[in-house]
């Protein structure tokens, strides 16, 4: 027995002489871009797909383009379980090795980021996600949040829903259920702000990550408020969860309306014919038709490039789409940068600077084999986030159907409420880098 | 003033002004009772004839679901799937007999209960590395069990009762009523009472302790499964419900850790009151109060009764 | 001959109960710690410093905390990732209130605050043991949870719920993450734990170390030699929950820069450090640092190792496979060596010290 | 801080040991579990000085009786007076403050802690430093301890054990751990020493040995004992007054010849049917 015990010691202590050795962080040939992603755990439902989209993408550039300017892109995944923990750990184990942007995917994960970015200069993408205030591109010159903030995205829900009522939502009851976390409490300054305006009554119904699962006595709730409209601002199991407690209390799913994180098909199929009529933003096609998707599948998914998505059939996951729209977003700035500072193989530093001049216009989009599937992007120096237009679309029961027009956000009203929030954050914070935008 | 109204009065006079919500509410409570009380009952079987507290009984619950879903998903037939899982519950049951228990024998019952701890940590690592680790949807149309809703109108209202709930009650009263009948008219369940007593004895019938064991934990496993089959139709199939799961201990508490009834009784005071509090005082806090209530509601039961509602008074000797 | 002691003569009580009553081995330690703060600073890099040793150490204190209560005085609890998430959140609150006040002190009181919550949710241990016990942190655990997510005022009033730590700064040079030089806060780190490590030992080998024993082993016999058994067991919640709270604050000021309800949840925090505690060695406190290096260090072992040898592994599998290697040495510890590394340690060292002679 | 600590060797000692005074006083104590009657009606005293032996066949209800005694058990009836003051009920914690100790009939020692420990920890009722001083052990805290390990040290010189100083008890062979459990006893200095079978599953050099640490420590440190225990021949050698105990009631009580020659002792003995 002792000499097993000896054994175990010296495997022990062997493993972490090994790591040690191991574990030296070397900078990546190539453009390094960390991905934190989920892959596993009540959260992995979306973010599987999503983590799928934006390797994929970036494995067709490598194999269809070789790269960007001639520069291999490097991804290497980190396991987070959308936990914000995990994601710090993931950032501070990455962040030596040459990390040209995070994508957090996570806004609970953004929020630990945005302290650290300037100080490492290395810049976050929360592409529609992450605080809003960050779209003050003078006060946050680090985080990304195009193409639109949360808050402009609250306000485009509600302006959709008054458009259903001619404009009036005096006396009305909106409910906003949201995951009780720093995703799900984004939005509600500007919900709140919006009943004040608009007259109708905020009903919150927070839902924690443990209860994800288990919401039967949110909805009762619900039931028992009779609320007019429902939002939801549900993520991972949340929402299909939701949908399902919804069609069990007879809620009309014409009045409930999710976020463009709660609008893929693994969010409604579960609750099966239930969940027809069910609606959600969007900022984005739902058709697969497009040049982009047809390489990624033959150079891809059916073709040589090593890929975690198992058949073509899932690249039509309304979460693996915006992911490659992510990566896309990625890989033009990586572009842009490497056209702006001349060099090849660009820093985090240069990443920003490729970010806050990337203009993505219809031609271009159009070259890239987006057309039809955006809306076209401009991010400024100010303007982080670009407070693009969105849409509503419906499920019924086999697709996502658009239903709305282009919504234009409440710019007026959204924007001074963002720059007073970015003032806010900022002020209690010494030291903190800002930026003068000419 | 305001305040104590809020709080001792008006719960109550909601609960008057809408019966049917009511109703409805201790309908909800009574279903998640029943699976916490299904939990509870893995639990007791284990602890009942080995004296383990096995913490990884919840796990268990999702394992067994999930392997159900995840055979399924491979190509085999729902019904060929349920008696594959079936197998591995016995496999597994055999496997923690041989691994965990035979090694572990004769330790302090501290020690097995933080093996069964890790054996907790390496399912979930091992179902997820087997089966993937996104949420999966349970074959609850595949395996027949039903789908639909009942409204029935009453007390001004309407209340609704899903076939899949009802179902679930049938099925925990049929497993109950079975496991009654083997402990009580079988010769390996008079075996098994007689191992809760004394292992001298039982080993006197002519089973030795390691197959009461298996035994046990394979009854626990086909429990398992069968919660898993029922909570994942509810909700979904995924190790999420880890923390769901936990809601048996308070259970246990109340029930005491050897009572099959109280298992039973103490799931549903637990499952009603979770419920009852969630939605009548929950909101006066922010909600989401169901997290922690079973715990005090324990907490409190404890304090005045530590022997549970059915479990057997202890005299501490020296 | 590693070890020369038999000259190594003690004459007087004094000498007799040092801690190291070996004296190669204090010197020894000596040179560790000299190791540890002369040279580490130098060798390791930011990687290392953020990742695995500033965790490390900080979990160490958890863990360390947690052996009090479970391997000394016998109480099991499953409620540390609340304990720990006070000390977080008083110390946040603490950092508002009292702005001029040095950061380190707030971190040391942030202690005091999850000390009288552990005692609060120590007192069904006057009449509940064992698993009933255990039942009972785990009700604390999740009612704290709730409740930092919940009393908007423990954050703030944050939106994003989250506490995040403030620009803080020690002898004129920041300190706290992410404004802070990582070597400096790992000296700080460092400091803070051999402190409260050194206090650790000398409370365990006093009085109230052998009143929390007695009652572990023996809680009848512990009550008639005049033990008493509240106060005691309630002092081993207090101390036991200051440790606790004092990583807990730690890792929020000092690693994570900020910190959500999530940090301090079961499933991230009481797990973990209980499995540090079983692993290491309960009732021994460098098993408590023993396992929490080990339970830090595995998932970079098993993330880098496959690629070493250039085997493309998934993310999410690392992360299965954590688990499945976790529970599997949770296992294997228990069948053989229910006393953790630390036993290890103590076999491989009396071997040593007999060396060259057979034992 | 000044702590006191007498020299165990050299107090009492003289030949008129036992005084007049009752220390202990049991008054018509009865106890019950549900329905069965451990003991039923029992009175008895121990003097000062004295060594007072309670014998009787296994059921009889003895180790009860000291579980009543130090106040593990409360009796439904009757009044125990120790040292003057009559209580219904003792807290265990209060008979040890008031100077009782007690070994046990399955060795009850701490088995993680090493021998030195185990018999330290009888001294917590006299260590005083509060923990601040603990935790930076310097001061009283770290005086204290010195002067307390003196005398324990005194007690293992007095049981001959000092080779097992440091290993862990669970280790210690079972005559072994009941000495070291008599060391716990006598280190807290008790005025009454409650013994239960001390010398059960011992060889007969070890009750040899058993017997004269318990008459040195009635001898040489002064203290009133009282045991179980179940050879006679001990019993008869030890003590000076026996009570007998069977079925929970008390059937004889005088000195060891007395209780020798009564006949219902000798028929509870050999099992003669009650009616």
């Amino acid at each position: 027995m002792t000499l097993t015990k000896s054994a175990v010691l010296g495997v022990a202590v062997g493993a972490m002489l090994t790591t040690s050795f191991a574990l030296n962080a070397q900078a990546a040939d190539g453009h390094y871009i960390p991905l934190t992603t989920y892959r596993t755990g009540a959260f992995a439902g979306s973010g599987t797909p999503n983590a799928n989209g934006m390797h994929d993408f970036f494995t067709m550039l490598n194999q269809r383009d070789g790269g960007i300017g001639g520069v291999k892109i490097i991804v290497e995944e980190c396991e987070t379980g959308y936990k914000a923990q995990k994601g710090v750990e993931c950032y501070e184990a990455t962040k030596g090795k040459g990390a040209l942007v995070y994508n957090p995917y996570s806004t609970g994960i953004t929020l630990q980021l945005i302290p650290k970015a300037p100080i490492d200069k290395i810049p976050v993408l929360s592409m529609g996600y992450g605080l809003s205030a960050a779209a003050d591109g003078e006060k946050f010159p680090w985080i990304f949040n195009a193409p639109a903030t949360y808050w402009s995205q609250a306000s485009g829900v509600i302006k959709y829903i008054a458009s259903r009522n001619k404009g009036d939502l005096k006396g009305k009851k909106i409910g906003f259920t949201y995951l009780d976390v720093g995703y799900g409490r984004e939005p509600i300054p500007l919900f709140k702000a919006l009943a004040k305006k608009m007259g109708f009554e905020l009903m919150l119904l927070p839902v924690g990550v443990k209860e994800m699962q288990n919401q039967a006595s949110h909805w009762l709730q619900v039931r028992k408020e009779k609320p007019d409209y429902m939002i939801i601002w549900g993520w991972g199991a949340m929402t299909p969860t939701a949908i399902k407690e919804a069609a069990k209390i007879r809620f009309n799913m014409e009045n409930f309306i999710g976020v463009w994180w709660s609008g893929g098909q693994v969010d409604v199929r579960p609750a099966g014919k239930g969940a027809i009529g069910y609606h959600a933003m969007t900022f984005h096609g739902a058709s697969t038709d497009i040049p982009v998707f047809k390489d990624i599948i033959k150079h891809v998914v059916d073709g040589p490039g090593k890929t975690l998505t198992k058949k073509a059939e899932d690249v039509k996951e309304i979460y693996y789409m915006r992911g490659v729209f992510n990566a896309f977003v990625v890989a033009e700035a990586i572009a842009n940068a490497q056209k702006i500072t001349g060099k090849k193989n660009i820093t985090g530093a240069d990443m920003r600077k490729g970010l806050e001049t990337l203009n993505l216009t219809p031609a271009r989009i159009k070259e890239a084999g987006f057309e039809g599937f955006i809306d076209s992007l401009k991010i400024t120096c100010k303007d982080h986030a670009g407070a693009n237009k969105m849409f509503v679309q419906r499920w019924d029961g086999k697709d996502w159907k658009k239903v709305s027009d282009w919504i234009e956000p409440m710019k007026d009203l959204v924007r001074p409420m963002l720059e007073e929030a970015a003032a806010k954050y900022v002020a209690d914070k010494k030291d903190w880098v800002t930026q003068k935008c000419s | 003033m305001e305040l104590l109204h809020q709080i001792f009065i008006g719960p109550f006079i909601e609960m008057a002004g809408a019966p049917d919500l009511l109703v409805q509410v201790v309908w909800e409570g009574f279903v998640s009772g029943i699976l916490y009380a299904l939990i509870a009952l893995g639990f007791v079987l284990i602890f009942k004839a080995s004296g383990i507290f096995n913490f990884a009984q919840g796990i268990m619950v999702v394992f067994g679901a999930l392997s159900l879903v995840g055979l399924h998903e491979l190509g085999v037939p729902a019904w060929l799937a349920v008696i594959l899982c079936i197998g591995i519950m016995f496999v597994l049951a055999v496997t923690v007999e041989r691994v965990v228990l035979r090694p572990l024998v004769n330790q302090p019952e501290i020690i097995l209960f933080m093996a069964t701890i890790g054996l907790n940590t390496f399912l979930i690592g091992f179902g997820e590395t087997v089966f993937g680790g996104e949420p999966k949807t349970m074959i609850t149309a595949e395996l027949g069990l039903p789908t639909g809703v009942t409204d029935v109108q009453m007390l001004g209202g309407m209340v609704s009762f899903q076939h899949i709930d009802i179902a679930a009650a049938v099925i925990a009263a049929l497993m109950v009523a079975t496991l009654a009948i083997f402990f009580n008219k079988s010769k390996i369940g008079r075996a098994l009472r007689a191992v809760a007593d004394d292992h001298q004895a039982a080993m006197s019938v002519g089973i030795t302790l390691q197959q009461i064991w298996v035994i046990v934990w394979f009854a626990a496993g086909i429990v398992a499964l069968v919660t898993g089959i029922m909570w994942g139709a509810r909700s979904d199939v995924s190790f999420a419900l880890e923390i769901v799961a936990l809601k048996a201990l308070p259970v246990l508490i109340l029930g005491g850790f050897t009572s099959i009834p109280g298992a039973i009784i103490g799931g549903l005071i637990i499952g009603i009151s979770e419920k009852l509090a969630e939605f009548y005082w929950g909101p006066m806090v922010g909600g989401s109060i169901e997290s922690w209530v079973p715990f005090f509601v324990a907490l409190i039961f404890l304090w005045f009764r530590p022997q549970g509602l059915f479990g057997e008074k202890i005299i501490e000797r020296i | 001959m590693f070890y020369r002691e038999v000259g190594d003569l003690k004459t007087t009580y004094r000498s007799d109960q040092q801690v190291l009553t070996i004296t190669q081995e204090r010197y020894a330690i000596f040179a560790l710690l000299a190791f540890m703060y002369a040279v580490v600073p130098f060798i390791a890099d930011d990687f290392w410093l953020n990742t695995v040793i500033i965790p490390a150490l900080i979990f160490s204190l958890a863990a360390l905390g947690l052996n009090i209560l479970v391997g000394y005085a016998g109480l099991i609890s499953l409620g540390t990732g609340g304990f720990m998430g006070v000390g977080a959140y008083a110390c946040y609150k603490l950092t508002t209130i009292f702005p001029d006040v040095n950061i380190v002190f707030h971190i040391l009181a942030s202690g005091f605050f999850a000390a009288a919550v552990g005692v609060l949710f120590g007192l069904p241990s006057l009449r509940i043991k064992g698993f009933y016990l255990a039942v009972a942190t785990l009700a604390s655990q999740f009612f704290l949870e709730w409740a930092f997510g919940r009393i908007a005022w423990l954050y703030n009033y944050n939106d994003s719920g989250a506490i995040d730590a403030v620009n803080r700064s020690l002898g004129g040079f920041a300190l706290t993450e992410p404004y802070g030089d990582t070597k400096f806060q790992y000296l700080v780190t460092l400091t803070i734990v051999v402190f409260l490590t050194l206090i650790a030992i000398n409370i365990l080998r006093g009085r109230f170390g052998r009143s929390w024993m007695a009652i572990r082993d023996m809680d009848i016999a512990a009550e008639l030699i005049g033990i008493r058994l509240l106060p005691s067991k309630l002092l081993a919640f207090a101390i036991s929950s200051y440790y606790c709270g004092v990583a807990g604050a730690m890792l929020v000021f000092l690693s994570l820069g900020s910190a959500e309800v999530e940090s301090f949840d079961i499933l991230n925090a009481s797990f973990p450090v209980l499995f540090m505690v079983i692993i290491g060695g309960l009732g021994s406190i460098i098993g408590s640092f023993l396992g929490a290096g080990f339970i830090v260090v595995l998932p970079i072992i098993i993330s880098t190792v496959p690629r070493f040898f250039e085997i493309d592994i998934n993310s999410a599998t690392v992360e299965h496979f954590r688990f499945m290697i976790v529970g599997a040495l949770i296992i294997f510890f228990l069948i053989v060596e229910p006393a953790g590394l630390a036993r290890l340690w103590q076999i491989t060292r009396e071997k040593l010290r007999l060396w060259p002679f057979p034992n | 801080m000044n702590v006191m600590v007498t020299d165990p060797v050299q107090q009492g000692a003289d030949d008129g040991r036992i005084s007049d005074e009752v220390i202990l006083k049991v008054d018509n104590i009865s106890l019950s579990f549900g329905g069965v009657k451990a003991i039923q009606n029992v009175s008895f005293d121990v003097k000062r000085g004295e060594v007072r032996a309670i014998i009787g066949p296994n059921g009889a209800g003895k180790t009860s009786m000291l579980n009543c005694i130090n106040g593990f058990y409360h009796p439904q009836q009757g009044t125990i007076t120790y040292k003057g003051t009559a209580r219904k009920q003792m807290k265990p914690h209060i008979a040890a403050t008031q100077g009782i100790a007690r070994t046990f009939q399955n060795v009850a020692l701490f088995r993680g802690m090493s021998t030195l420990d185990n018999i330290m920890s009888g001294r917590t009722l006299k260590m005083k430093a509060n923990l601040f001083w603990q935790m930076l052990r310097t001061g009283p805290a770290e005086n204290e301890e010195i002067e307390h390990r003196k005398f324990v040290e005194k007690i293992i010189d007095f049981l001959e054990i000092q080779d097992i100083r440091r290993t862990p008890v669970g280790r210690l062979p079972y005559g072994l751990q009941k000495r070291v459990e008599l060391g716990r006893a006598l280190t807290m200095e008790p005025t009454l020493l409650l013994l239960d079978e001390p010398m059960a599953g011992m060889n007969l050099e070890e009750k040899r040995d058993m017997s004269r640490f318990i008459i040195d420590a009635n001898e040489q440190l002064g203290t009133t004992v009282a045991l179980i225990e179940h050879d006679m021949g001990v019993v008869m050698d030890l003590s000076d007054r026996v009570l007998v105990l069977d079925h929970g009631q008390m059937i004889a009580d005088g000195t060891p010849d007395e209780v020798q020659a009564n006949q219902a002792v000798i028929d509870a003995y050999l099992g003669v049917a009650h009616e």
